[in-house]
């Protein structure tokens, strides 16, 4: 129950409960992201890890329970955490009509920053085609590659990062996800798929279905 | 943001939409000059009424579809910039080569020599007031799955006002009066406009993205 | 025989030699008609009783008219081919036919509407000659747009195609139809001048104009042409080859 | 056959309808000279965009090998 | 095929969109009652002709961007009957009502009376030859990502005879001569256009679709 | 090089060349597909898989060599595949404005088949809800529904079936799989996870690159 004060706590949740369309997706939901930390949001389809991250990040305000932004709750903590935030979602904000190249300007970096950004997606050769015209995996790379970027903001936050991703791809991913904990950065993503990570935490969405059962489900997990 | 003007078939479309409508017209209506240089001015505003509104449904929808949308929400800045960028461009795509273009069609619809300053003026002024309205209705409908025809019902009330005044300048002129009256109203409008258009289409992005 | 000949015609190396041959000529052919005709239709055919000098507008606006025409059936008819034999050339004659096209509609348009001013007192008329010439001129542009709008090549080259043909079929109803209109709505005050009725002193230029219109047209279409499948075999040695050898 | 016109002076001017001829003749020889030119500017155009691209492709290459060097060292 | 009928804003909306768009018309072109009688059959038939194809844009762009265009295309039956089956949809959902509307219309801008059935037949068959000619545009462009005005440029010139003969039709009906060659005319245009649109149409899809 | 022929072969590719943009994806590509038998096509993200799905259904002509269906050739072979024929693409082909229930019987399905094909990959109470509401793990269950009608067809092409899915879905899925070859039916997928599927093989686009050496790839590969 008490935040061992190792590193600071980034991203608080506190009892957080979600509904939509009347059902419950999850309630009671309390975890505590610190810096250098990651966890991976587990649940079924439909368990509600799309909506958990949508809420997370302010796009949704429907829902009850406190969100935490170094201390600071939201919706005031939101803003101050917008600008340490990237967020990857089911689609992926890649425009077909750009290339890859001008993609990645488009989000503030810098031609070599980019073409470099590329090269470690493995895009090297297609940073002038469409993204239209690319196939699934390659355009999904297109978006994963803001998190080569120099200067990444310190949150990151994933939906399915890995979709589409062949076994290259993902290992790549993996390596720079660690790299990013190790410079203290944090990570919150969710995946079907198991993940080679350092020290990565879980947090299972179907825990927190207290539909059945009217016992709580254990505290408050903390991951430093 | 201005990446949009890369393409020069968006600036080259919406005036040729101009000018093909605008040649079905006398198809319609009948070869007579007299009673084309009589509809000109206000059929061409309900031309370039058109061509605004249906050029403004992609706003938003390509940046919603690849999820550029919700990126540009996330930003720390205000989306209130974002959105008057992006209507200037469109402005800049849209409204005014309409505007550059207009003499010609007064000179084939046979509208009379006096009105041609007037058009010109009201067309620049109003189009530029014209998308940003426009980016209120696109706004709300981008989440939609068939926009269609709902973004022409929900924006056409709110173009009303503009093209009163701006046929009214134009009709003024024809007729020999002053229209400097109708001018400035319509450069009201634009700051208007320009004002709070662009902070109520920032609020139903927000609202479209969040179902 | 026949066969191996239409195939070996489908290659775009093979057309692409075959033709470099012929562009001198076609040129220097083309320019010595416009330039003789234009000079004898400028300065030496006589004044027209009615119409003043006005009318030697005649010896441009209709040979480019007459070509508007041409050229989208040979655009059209082109594209079929592709479509239907699934050729590489003839797509890219009907890529070409289509801005060429464009410019003739928009020489005839114009050259028109000079002319109406001071025939007929207005720059613009609605009449249905000018109104099918007029939409003619969309339809160039709607193909030309369409294959500029699709990133793939092969899938613009038989969007396009499909197009014109569209189109095709619908020149006749536009031009029956427009015909049809006008002269339910008003009697035809207006008379073009019957070609028939042209005097030889008028009608020799402009019969030189309408050759040499059609020669500078079949050497346009074919350097654009040639341009077009440089840029699509690109990565071919040939087209590479060819391209280097240049200047 | 002679020519029509008693002076230079007449002959640009046409009775007054010089300008319209004139006007004709002008912009159809300079859109026709457009379209005469513009596959020599698409050729330069092209053989422009072919050495970049073989400069490309070479560039492509040396990172290649360079990585191919790189993993059998490894 | 006929969920498409399930959503009654299909329906109401290009009814609506017309109305709006008619109640603009005075607006712009003033409200001089002979002016506006000279002009009603060609100003409803233009308007007809602009909401049918603004509705059309979304023809198959929802199929196409679920894959489900893909798997209709995929099926061993041909396209062509799933096409005319689209197409017959989208003139009831837009046509038919615009033509049962029409009367009113007519009245609103003081139309003479000899001309209400006129209309409303050649408007009742027109749309629907405009909704056959309409589906061979949406085909082509509904693999582009901004169709906007393309499509109108590429449908535009195609509608011309249709709209030459309704127009023809009414004028001819209101001046008190026989109309019954446009009619047929029409009717002609509908039958053809029912045997090769859709044909076209199908031809088109399957180019979208190889991209 | 000979077909052994234990089981009849369904689908053959004999030399297949595919290229795009100029670039060549895959060539000399040969394999035959029998009765019952599965492929599992592999290769990076851009080797040309989805481009090899697309070719096979016959929704682009745009490749050299020699496609049969049944010893019939493409493209007379073409309508004849096509009535055997379930593909399911990276998009779904499900309509976000109509429920799962109506999606499914738009594809021909009975009422009640089409009730228990959603049961089975537990969309059960969600039958009425529109697709555009649900996560992208159901919406992908909607698509795969397909699978579990009766009478499905017999050939199977499925471009990554498992994106998007959860760990519970991609056992039935390999359960219904493991169903339709033991009643004779074919499948051919692309995936970047493994697969646990009795008696699957695999093609590898990525060794049908003849770039810089032009050895052959070794013969031809029968599957049955
Ligand atoms: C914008 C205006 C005009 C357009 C678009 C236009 C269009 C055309 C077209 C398409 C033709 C060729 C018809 C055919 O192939 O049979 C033509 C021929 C002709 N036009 Fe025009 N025209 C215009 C204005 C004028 C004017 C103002 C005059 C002179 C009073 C004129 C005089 C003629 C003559 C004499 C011919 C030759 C007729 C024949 O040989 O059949 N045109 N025009
Ligand atoms: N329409 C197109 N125009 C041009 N190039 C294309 C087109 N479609 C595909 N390509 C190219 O073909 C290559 C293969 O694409 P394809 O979609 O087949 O890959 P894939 O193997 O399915 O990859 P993934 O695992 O990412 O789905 C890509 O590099 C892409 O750039
Ligand atoms: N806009 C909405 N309207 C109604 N219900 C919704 C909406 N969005 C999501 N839901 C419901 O919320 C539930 C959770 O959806 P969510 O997308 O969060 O799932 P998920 O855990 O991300 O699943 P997946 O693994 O498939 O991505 C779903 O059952 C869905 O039906
Ligand atoms: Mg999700
Ligand atoms: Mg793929």
């Amino acid at each position: 129950m008490s935040v061992t004060n190792k590193s600071p706590a980034v991203l608080q949740v506190r009892d957080l409960a979600c509904e939509r369309d009347g059902r419950r997706l999850f309630e009671g939901l309390d975890f505590t992201l610190g810096a250098g930390a990651a966890i991976q949001v587990k649940g079924g389809n439909g368990a509600g890890k799309t909506t958990l991250l949508r809420t997370l990040i302010g796009s949704t305000s429907d829902y009850s329970g406190e969100i935490l932004w170094r201390g600071q709750v939201f919706p005031q903590g939101l803003r101050a955490m917008r600008e340490a935030l990237l967020y990857i979602g089911h689609r992926g904000g890649v425009r077909g009509g750009l290339t890859p190249l001008e993609n990645l300007t488009w989000y503030g970096a810098t031609k070599t920053s980019a073409l470099e950004a590329l090269e470690r997606v493995d895009l090297f050769g297609f940073e002038d085609s469409l993204c239209n015209s690319l196939s699934a995996g390659q355009n999904r790379r297109v978006a994963l590659a803001r998190m080569f970027l120099p200067q990444a903001p310190c949150l990151w936050i994933l939906d399915e990062p890995l979709t589409a991703l062949d076994v290259a791809g993902v290992a790549a991913l993996e390596k720079q996800m660690t790299t990013h904990l190790g410079g203290g950065g944090s990570l919150l993503l969710t995946s079907h798929q198991p993940l080679n990570i350092m020290g990565l935490n879980f947090v299972d969405l179907s825990d927190c279905l207290v539909e059945e059962s009217f016992s709580d489900t254990g505290g408050e997990h903390v991951f430093n | 943001m201005l990446l949009a003007l890369r393409k020069r078939a968006d600036i080259a479309n919406p005036l040729l939409f101009f000018v093909t409508v605008l040649a079905l017209l006398p198809l319609g209506v009948g070869p007579e000059p007299d009673l084309l240089a009589k509809m000109a001015p206000g059929m061409i505003w309900v031309m370039a009424l058109l061509a605004t509104m249906l050029s403004q449904e992609s706003l938003f929808r390509g940046d919603f579809e690849d999820g550029t949308l919700e990126q540009l929400a996330l930003l720390p800045q205000p989306l209130y910039f974002a959105v008057l960028a992006k209507s200037l461009v469109h402005w800049i795509a849209t409204g005014l080569p309409l505007a550059l273009l207009s003499p010609l069609l007064a000179l084939m619809l046979n509208l009379p020599t006096e009105g041609y300053f007037c058009l010109f003026v009201s067309l620049f002024l109003g189009t530029a007031s014209l998308s940003l309205i426009g980016a209120i209705g696109a706004a709300l409908t981008v989440a939609l799955r068939r926009p269609g025809l709902l973004l022409a019902l929900i924006v056409m009330p709110l173009y009303v006002p503009v093209l009163i005044f701006g046929t009214g300048a134009v009709q003024a002129a024809i007729d020999g009066y002053a229209y400097s009256a109708q001018l400035a109203i319509l450069a009201a409008l634009l700051a208007a406009a320009a004002a709070l258009a662009p902070l109520a289409a920032a609020g139903a992005i927000r609202i479209s993205l969040d179902n | 025989m026949a066969w191996q000949w239409f195939h070996r015609l489908g290659s775009p190396r093979w057309f692409y030699q075959k033709t470099s041959g012929w562009l001198p000529w076609l040129a220097l052919v083309s320019i010595v008609l416009l330039a003789a005709g234009t000079v004898w239709g400028l300065g030496f055919a006589p004044e027209d009783a009615k119409q003043g000098n006005s009318y030697r507008i005649i010896f441009i606006h209709v040979p480019a008219a007459f070509l508007a025409l041409a050229g989208y059936y040979i655009m059209a008819i082109s594209g079929a081919i592709g479509l239907i034999w699934k050729m590489k050339l003839s797509f890219a004659v009907m890529r070409a036919a289509a801005p060429i096209g464009a410019v003739l509609t928009f020489i005839s348009l114009f050259t028109g509407a000079v002319w109406g001013k001071p025939t007929w007192g207005t720059y613009w008329v609605w009449d249905a000659r000018i109104t099918s010439m007029l939409i003619l001129l969309f339809l160039y542009i709607g193909v030309m747009a369409l294959s500029q709008a699709v990133s793939r090549e092969q899938v613009a080259d038989k969007a396009s195609a499909l197009l014109a043909l569209v189109g095709t079929v619908n020149i006749p109803i536009i031009y029956k139809s427009v015909d049809w209109w006008f002269t339910l709505h008003q009697p035809a005050t207006i008379r073009l001048t019957e070609s028939s009725s042209i005097d030889p002193s008028m009608f020799y230029p402009l019969l030189i104009m309408i050759i040499g219109f059609y020669c500078l047209y079949a050497w346009t279409l074919l350097t654009h042409t040639r341009t077009l499948l440089l840029r699509r075999e690109i990565r071919t040695q040939w087209a590479q080859q060819e391209l280097a050898g240049e200047n | 056959m002679q020519f029509q016109f008693s002076s230079f002076a007449d002959f640009l001017a046409m009775d007054g309808h010089g300008i319209y001829v004139w006007i004709s003749f002008a912009v159809t020889f300079i859109a026709l000279a457009a379209m005469a030119l513009y596959p020599r500017l698409a050729r330069r155009h092209l053989q422009r965009e072919l050495l970049n691209q073989q400069r490309i492709e070479q560039r492509r290459r040396k990172v290649k090998a360079q990585r191919t060097v790189v993993q059998e060292n490894a």
